[in-house]
């Protein structure tokens, strides 16, 4: 055999490989939901904490009979952070492995993938892309459980320049400095946020971007503080937060915090440590006192599921995979058969509120009140899940700030105090 | 006040990315080339140091017992994949170590997932001097790298192993003829190398709080650099190209561009490097 | 399911790697530089190619996609592969010029941190390249006009295009005479200095023409994508590369092309991991298990190629050298030197110290034209490190030399070369991976031939310049009696027969002076009797020559003048016979308190 | 003579394609010093370095005291009581002349290696005087007897010396070869290479001509300086 017929052979195996592994799953049964995330690179933490949670829910789907008797079943894409795996990988999600919708994308491996995703009009519904990028970016097929950044922003600068958010002993910021982090899913806060405090009547005093990555982060903060803050908005990934507070708090800074939804969950107080986050000021997406509710229950409920603390993107991968699990149901109940654009169709049939709509907030729930024939609007654990034309949701938000170890609400930013 | 103040940071940087530089310099002098796999010694230095601190060992036991372990894993590493090629020339050992480089990094997050961990170190206020704050974990980076540097010192200079590795690295052929046996030699090269990367993968944890996969490759970039600076091969050099490398990315962060200071750290590098070719006091390349 | 759609993604992405794969190839193969920092080519070419076409801001275009840049030039597509390659081949550029200074473990770590330099500026600064939003309305070639479900297969069939183009092109050079240069570059590029090539030019194209390629790469991504994003160029990128590169074969581009589907084949087949039994019940734990152990499959793949395929899988294939041409062999003129009544080469004083050692300690000598000139002296006397600072491969630190009157003191081995000096080396440094043919071929190019413009529109007269150095070639191979070793590699060839190849060369130039440093070591007698034979021959058609020889009774049969040699100075000097009685000499070479 | 400290016999080398060496047969009796030369390319460096294992012997027989030692590797060598002291580049330059000795008793318990360096500083005074300094700033003939030092360091029975005097300033070559002769009275047998035959018969007791890759001529240095020969073997006939 000649070298080149040797080499040649090699890529027709590897072909044979992915096509037999194709032809195999598709002869089964199951409902393929793709996850079109990180895995491996800078930002694998994301599928990592996203992937247990649509377990969850998929448990939950199948162990009380599937979608009209087909299980759920998670093929993963991993995007390795970079754009052409990413293609790659959505490619093989709607290509070979028939994938009826997507959990997922993040907002980097979005630009590479959104032909594909529109061209095949696979539905999305992402849990972890709150850039404002795609505030605009598709119709129809788009969805996203995380709200927009540039709201998100807003809702920052709205609390902390209000003492009536902060809570008890909260006084309002007169001089933040703003610290972001340059990762694609952190930039997009930047804009919002500078503008909100402006807005509302605070200039921000200093705008620091950093590179991620970093061993350390002394200067930056020193530059921070050199601005002589009472409060810094933090917007980075939890490795990168816990740094810089860090470095912050080792050089003598004791003023406030303000971290996004991002950070704003048990997991992080554990990263960075009780006594460091203390006082620090988080951003959640709740409806109600209800919702908030709901969100205990469910970090109890993930608690004994994984024995994980819940994680970043946790709640919005709850919503995400309740919508799409809903939407499945209710498409299968309509005429026995599902396909990607009339899932689309039922995403916003079980999530759009309406006249004579039975809110429910579980896919158990919303299971048993469309069997009984109900319309259901479908209200989650980030706020009602009502999206817009453009996939996009409008949360209130929860101010919570970090006491005794643990995070407890202070106050609710209505949405109309966001205008 | 914010220069001396940066000063403190950037020494303390630096002294983390000396460790880690004369870890790998160490190997080069003996084995004539750069391992891209040896920032993984730094994390495997780290994790391992997290896990038997969760197992309930005191923090800085832990530390020499996780050192201990990637030394013998550093042995273990080098003697199937690298030794084999050692008369093949550059390429294939280079290729080899980013390969190694890849499996390691993997196999860690295959094992503790792609989340950071916290390192166990408690929370301590810097201390004031005249309004320069100097943070207490800085210092015990400093004591720790100075005294690993000490010791390396000390290896070199006074012990029969250092001198021999030092033989090597002047002139393998005439070593080996002078009845040195460079495959012993070798293993202590890369134990010793191993065990101060993972001191210094360490060292890196406590500086960035968290341990991360990662970690290592990311911060394998300023190492080099450090070496290079320093002049490959040469301990020394890389001592004192760790710590201007520490420097040069502090003082570029505060004067430059906050986000420009990797970039900042190589462009010194590569102006140094055009300047004088083989770093500050390396001899030969 | 959709396979084809699939595939043809794929395939388009293995043409683009193998593209990168080749220009790497370029950098490496042919120039040598051992470029970590392959991925930043692919960074810029992307980022060119979308700045010059997206439409400018403000305009229709703009506002329809409701894009967000701030720099847009509204170029066609054609303009963008043409800004990429130009900002390609201007990183290649200052590559080179660092290059020159650094050794190899320097570059490499050098380029590695070049790379990450661009990849921090292309992140930082977002005036032009919108850092961490990237830019996600790329133009994409006919966009509007060919339907998004064929889209993907006409992208294919122009990435193979593209791709097919560049291959045609640097296949086509690479059997030119520039091509051909840049083979000898790499397997010896002293000697190739020595044979008057411009050896450091001719590597900047190298390195230029592979950061072009790579530019290109980029501009064919980023228009498939429609998106750039600086996210895309990290340091596992340029890995992958090597890894096509290696696993293809260094030696020739169809190798790193196969490497670059074979690299597609198993980064995306190893998606499929999973369904082993044990397997999935560890994945459910962590679900970065399974997508980590694809990278830990490539890594240890990295290993495995490197160990047990050191030639790739493709390894290079002997050129088959053209029919010879019928016309009749015929000897090249002597390269024509300065009319002179006076000595051909006169060495003043020459000093050349290495540490503590004085080499060559002011030396001096005459030699006449037409003449054979034996170098003579015990081992260490500088007779080697003589012959090095007269063709330039050493400096001398001080002293004069003067080829047939002109100082050519201090020039570098190409100038010297070209003023009419040529010599061999004591091994023989051939360019072993090049046929006997070719080595041939390359020493009797003339300069003009080997540019890159020669190599892309070959004119008439360049034709007749091939024709006219292949004649020669085979008249050399005849005369040297090693025509049935045409086509073998020289570095298969026996030690005497590279001395034979090694003389060869010389005698396609056919330059008025030569230099041979112990043409008979390591030659059996009969083969050292006949080469002596050859020089004579040579030497009657009025090519001079000094020879460094051990062999004395050669020594003494074939030169009219001797030299002696010792410790760095000149001994003695005369004729055989005067030398052969002088004690001096023989107390030189049996020691004794000569000095 | 009590005895043959090292013995040759048929012993062929080369590299790869290229042998140098043709069936050499040479013996080094106990405490004898011997001189191999000959011209230019007769293959006197690939033979010290066939016996010492640098080049691997493709036929023949090298034997150390009576044991079997063909092919070993040259650490081991050293081990075996074999010393060898390369033409150039014999010390470690960027080590003391103090560590370049430790290095040569690297093997030895310490107080062994302690005495042993003591020793070679009063038979090479001017090692003592410069224990501190780098190897790579001493003169060449203190960089000889550096080498000379180190090898001998292990008590070697057989010491190995590559042209010893090159690269030497000519009024230091003398020196060096008194030297070695020296060392007779560590009793110590010397096979040395060495191009400067006439210096260096003098001071040996046996001397082997090499010629091509063969022995031309075997016989008492006495003998050898008188041969007329030789001076035709070098400038050819």
């Amino acid at each position: 055999m000649t070298a080149f017929a040797k080499g040649a052979t090699g890529v027709a195996m590897g072909m044979a490989a992915a096509l037999a592994a194709g032809t195999a799953s598709a002869q089964e049964d199951p409902i393929r939901i793709g996850l079109l995330l990180p895995f491996t690179g800078q930002y694998a933490w994301v599928g990592e904490n996203v992937q247990p949670v649509a377990q969850m829910i998929a448990e939950e789907v199948n162990g009380a009979g599937g979608i009209g008797g087909r299980e759920i079943t998670f093929v993963q894409g991993d995007t390795e952070g970079v754009v052409d795996a990413g293609t790659t990988a959505a490619q093989k999600l709607i290509d070979v492995d028939n994938v009826m919708a997507l959990v997922g994308p993040t907002s980097l491996s979005f630009s590479g993938s959104k032909n594909l995703i529109i061209d095949n009009g696979v539905p999305m519904v992402t849990p972890t892309a709150g850039t404002t990028e795609l505030d605009r970016a598709c119709q129809d097929v788009c969805f996203r459980t995380v709200p927009s950044d540039a709201l998100g922003g807003r809702a920052i600068a709205r609390a902390a320049t209000d003492a009536q958010y902060l809570g008890e002993g909260g006084t309002a910021w007169e001089n933040p400095v703003l610290m972001v982090a340059q990762s694609p899913a952190m930039v997009s806060f930047l804009e919002p946020i500078e503008r909100s405090f402006s807005d509302f009547g605070v200039e921000v005093a200093k705008v620091i971007e950093f590179t991620p990555g970093k061993p350390s982060y002394r200067s930056e903060v020193q530059e921070a503080l050199a601005a002589d803050p009472d409060g810094i908005v933090l917007v980075a990934a939890p490795e990168e937060s816990a740094r810089v507070m860090t470095n912050a708090f080792q050089s003598g800074y004791d003023g406030g915090w303000f971290v996004t939804q991002d950070q704003t969950n048990a997991e992080y107080i554990e990263l960075a440590g009780a006594d460091l986050v203390n006082g620090t000021y988080g951003l959640e997406e709740v409806a109600s006192e209800e919702g908030q509710e709901l969100n205990r229950d469910f970090e109890t409920r993930y608690k004994e599921y994984s024995g994980d603390d819940v994680k970043i993107f946790g709640t919005n991968t709850y919503d995400s995979m309740n919508v799409i699990a809903l939407a499945l149901l209710s498409d299968q109940m309509d005429d026995g058969e599902i396909t990607r654009a009339s899932l689309a169709e039922h995403i916003r049939a079980v999530s759009d509120p309406g006249e004579g709509k039975t809110q429910v907030t579980s896919f158990t729930e919303g299971k048993k009140a469309l069997e009984a024939g109900e319309k259901i609007d479908y209200r989650g654990l980030v706020g009602p899940i009502d999206f817009d034309d453009w996939g996009n949701i409008a949360a209130p938000f929860g101010i919570r700030k970090v006491q005794d170890g643990a995070w407890s609400t202070v106050a609710v930013v209505p949405a109309d105090a966001l205008n | 006040m914010i220069f001396i103040q940066t000063l403190v940071f950037g020494l303390a940087l630096g002294g983390v990315i000396a460790v880690s530089a004369v870890g790998l310099t160490l190997a080069y002098g003996v084995t004539r080339f750069i391992n891209f796999a040896f920032g993984e010694f730094l994390t495997l230095g780290a994790f391992f140091c997290l896990m038997l601190a969760g197992m309930g060992l005191p923090l800085v036991w832990a530390g020499l017992l996780a050192a201990l372990i990637v030394g013998v894993l550093g042995v273990l590493l080098a003697r199937a994949f690298y030794d084999p090629l050692m008369s093949r020339g550059l390429l294939p050992l280079l290729v080899t170590s980013v390969g190694i480089a890849f499996v390691v990094q993997n196999l860690v997050r295959m094992i503790a997932g792609s989340n950071p961990f916290r390192f166990p170190l408690p929370l301590m206020r810097p201390i004031d001097i005249a309004g320069i704050f100097v943070p207490r974990e800085q210092l015990i980076i400093l004591g720790v790298a100075l005294a690993a540097m000490l010791a390396v010192h000390l290896l070199l200079r006074f012990t029969m192993l250092g001198k021999k590795m030092r033989a090597v690295a002047d002139d393998p052929a005439l070593a080996r003829v002078a009845g040195i046996s460079s495959r012993r030699v070798l293993d202590a090269t890369w134990f010793v190398s191993a065990l101060i990367g993972a001191l210094g993968g360490i060292l890196l944890a406590i500086t960035q709080i968290t341990v991360a996969p990662q970690m290592g490759w990311h911060f394998l970039l300023v190492v080099f650099a450090a070496v290079l600076l320093g002049g490959i091969g040469s301990p020394y050099g890389a001592m004192i190209g760790g710590l201007l490398i520490g420097l040069a990315m502090e003082l570029g962060a505060t004067y430059i561009a906050a986000n420009y200071s990797y970039a900042f750290a190589f462009v010194v590098l590569i102006a140094v490097l055009i300047l004088r070719p083989r770093g500050l006091l390396g001899g030969r390349g | 399911m959709d396979l084809l759609a699939f595939a043809t993604g794929l395939i388009s992405l293995a043409l683009i790697y193998g593209l990168l794969a080749i220009g790497l190839n370029l950098q490496f193969g042919f120039a040598g530089v051992i470029n970590f920092g392959y991925v930043a080519f692919f960074a810029v070419g992307a980022f060119a190619s979308a700045i010059v076409t997206l439409p400018p801001p403000g305009s229709e275009a703009y506002l329809e996609a409701s894009a967000r840049y701030d720099i847009g030039l509204g170029l066609p597509i054609a303009a963008g592969f043409i800004a990429a390659a130009l900002a390609g081949a201007l990183l290649a550029l200052f590559i080179g010029a660092v290059s020159a200074r650094l050794a190899t473990h320097y570059l490499a770590v050098a380029t590695f941190a070049m790379a990450e330099v661009v990849r921090s500026v292309l992140g930082n600064e977002t005036w032009l390249t919108r850092g961490e939003f990237g830019i996600s309305n790329v133009p994409q070639p006919l966009g509007g006009v060919i339907s998004p479900e064929s889209y993907a297969l006409f992208y294919l069939a122009l990435t193979a295009v593209v791709v097919g183009l560049i291959f045609a092109l640097l296949r086509r050079l690479g059997e030119k005479p520039f091509g051909r240069l840049l083979r000898a570059i790499k397997d010896d590029e002293v000697s190739a200095r020595t044979l008057g090539k411009r050896t450091a030019s001719a590597k900047l194209r190298a390195l230029a023409i592979g950061g072009a390629v790579g530019g290109v790469a980029g501009a064919l991504w980023t228009h498939s994508l429609g998106v750039v994003h600086v996210g895309q160029f990290v340091p596992i990128v340029t890995f992958q590369i090597w890894l096509a590169m290696l696993m293809g074969g260094s030696g020739n581009h169809w190798g790193a092309l196969l490497g670059a589907f074979v690299l597609i084949a198993i980064r995306e087949g190893t998606r499929f991991v999973g369904g082993i039994p044990g397997l999935d019940e560890i994945a459910a734990a962590n679900p970065s298990f399974l997508p980590s152990l694809r990278f830990v499959l490539i890594g240890l793949l990295l290993i495995a190629v490197v160990r047990f395929f050191p030639g790739g899988l493709l390894p290079e294939r002997r050129r088959k050298a053209p029919a010879a041409p019928g016309t009749a062999p015929a000897h090249a003129p002597p390269v024509p030197v300065a009319a002179t009544d006076g000595p051909i080469l006169e060495v003043a004083g020459l000093r050349k110290r290495f540490g503590g050692l004085a080499a060559v300690d002011g030396a001096g000598f005459v030699l006449r034209p037409g003449t054979i000139t034996g170098l003579i002296g015990p081992n260490g006397a500088g007779k080697s490190t003589m012959i090095d600072l007269l063709s330039g491969v050493q400096r001398p630190d001080g002293g004069t030399v003067r080829l047939a009157g002109e100082d050519i003191t201090g020039l570098t081995p190409e100038e010297i070369a070209d003023k009419g000096l040529g010599r061999t080396f004591q091994t023989p440094r051939l360019y072993p991976s090049m046929t006997v043919w070719e080595n041939l071929m390359v020493a009797g190019m003339p300069r003009g031939n080997e540019t890159l413009r020669a190599g892309l529109w070959s004119s008439a007269a360049r034709r007749r310049a091939e024709q006219a150095a292949a004649a020669r070639a085979e008249a050399v191979l005849a005369e040297l009696e090693i025509a049935h070793m045409r086509d073998e590699l020289a570095g298969s060839l026996s030690g005497g027969q590279r001395k034979l190849l090694s003389l060869g060369r010389q005698m396609m130039r056919r330059p008025p002076l030569i230099l041979l440093d112990e043409p008979a070591a390591g030659v059996n007698r009969r083969l050292a009797g006949d080469l002596f034979d050859r020089i004579a021959e040579l030497n009657r058609q009025g090519t001079t020559f000094l020879i460094v020889e051990h062999e004395m009774q050669l020594i003494m049969r074939y030169c009219d003048r001797i030299v002696v040699m010792h410790q760095g100075r000149v001994l003695a000097e005369g004729t055989p016979e005067e030398i052969r009685a002088n004690a001096e000499v023989i107390e030189a070479y049996l020691g004794g308190a000569v000095a | 003579m009590s005895g043959t400290a090292l013995q040759a016999q048929g012993l062929e080398a080369g590299y790869g394609a290229l042998q140098i060496l043709f069936g050499i047969d040479l013996t080094v009796g106990q405490g004898e010093h011997v001189l191999v030369f000959g011209p230019n390319g007769a293959g006197k460096s690939t033979l010290i370095k066939a016996l010492f294992g640098l080049v691997a012997p493709s036929a023949g027989q090298v034997t150390l005291a009576g044991r079997d030692v063909t092919g070993q590797a040259p650490e081991r060598m050293v081990g075996q009581g074999m010393a060898y002291v390369p033409q150039v580049s014999n010390v470690f330059g960027t080590m003391s002349v103090q560590e370049n000795l430790e290095i040569g008793g690297a093997s030895l318990p310490v107080a062994q290696r302690n005495r042993r360096i003591e020793e070679m500083v009063t038979l090479f005074p001017v090692l003592g005087d410069r224990r501190k300094q780098a190897a790579g700033t001493l003169s060449g003939g203190e960089r000889q007897m550096l080498a000379l030092a180190r090898a001998l360091i292990p008590e070697p029975s057989v010491l190995l010396l590559d042209e010893p005097s090159a690269g030497v300033a000519p009024k230091i070559v003398e020196e060096i070869f008194l030297l070695v002769s020296g060392l007779r009275q560590t009793g110590v047998s010397v096979l040395m290479i060495e191009q400067n035959a006439r210096q260096a018969l003098p001071h040996v007791d046996r001397g082997y001509v090499l010629e091509s890759g063969q022995v031309r001529m075997e016989d008492s240095a006495a003998a050898l300086r008188d041969s007329a020969e030789i001076a035709e073997l070098y400038l050819g006939g």
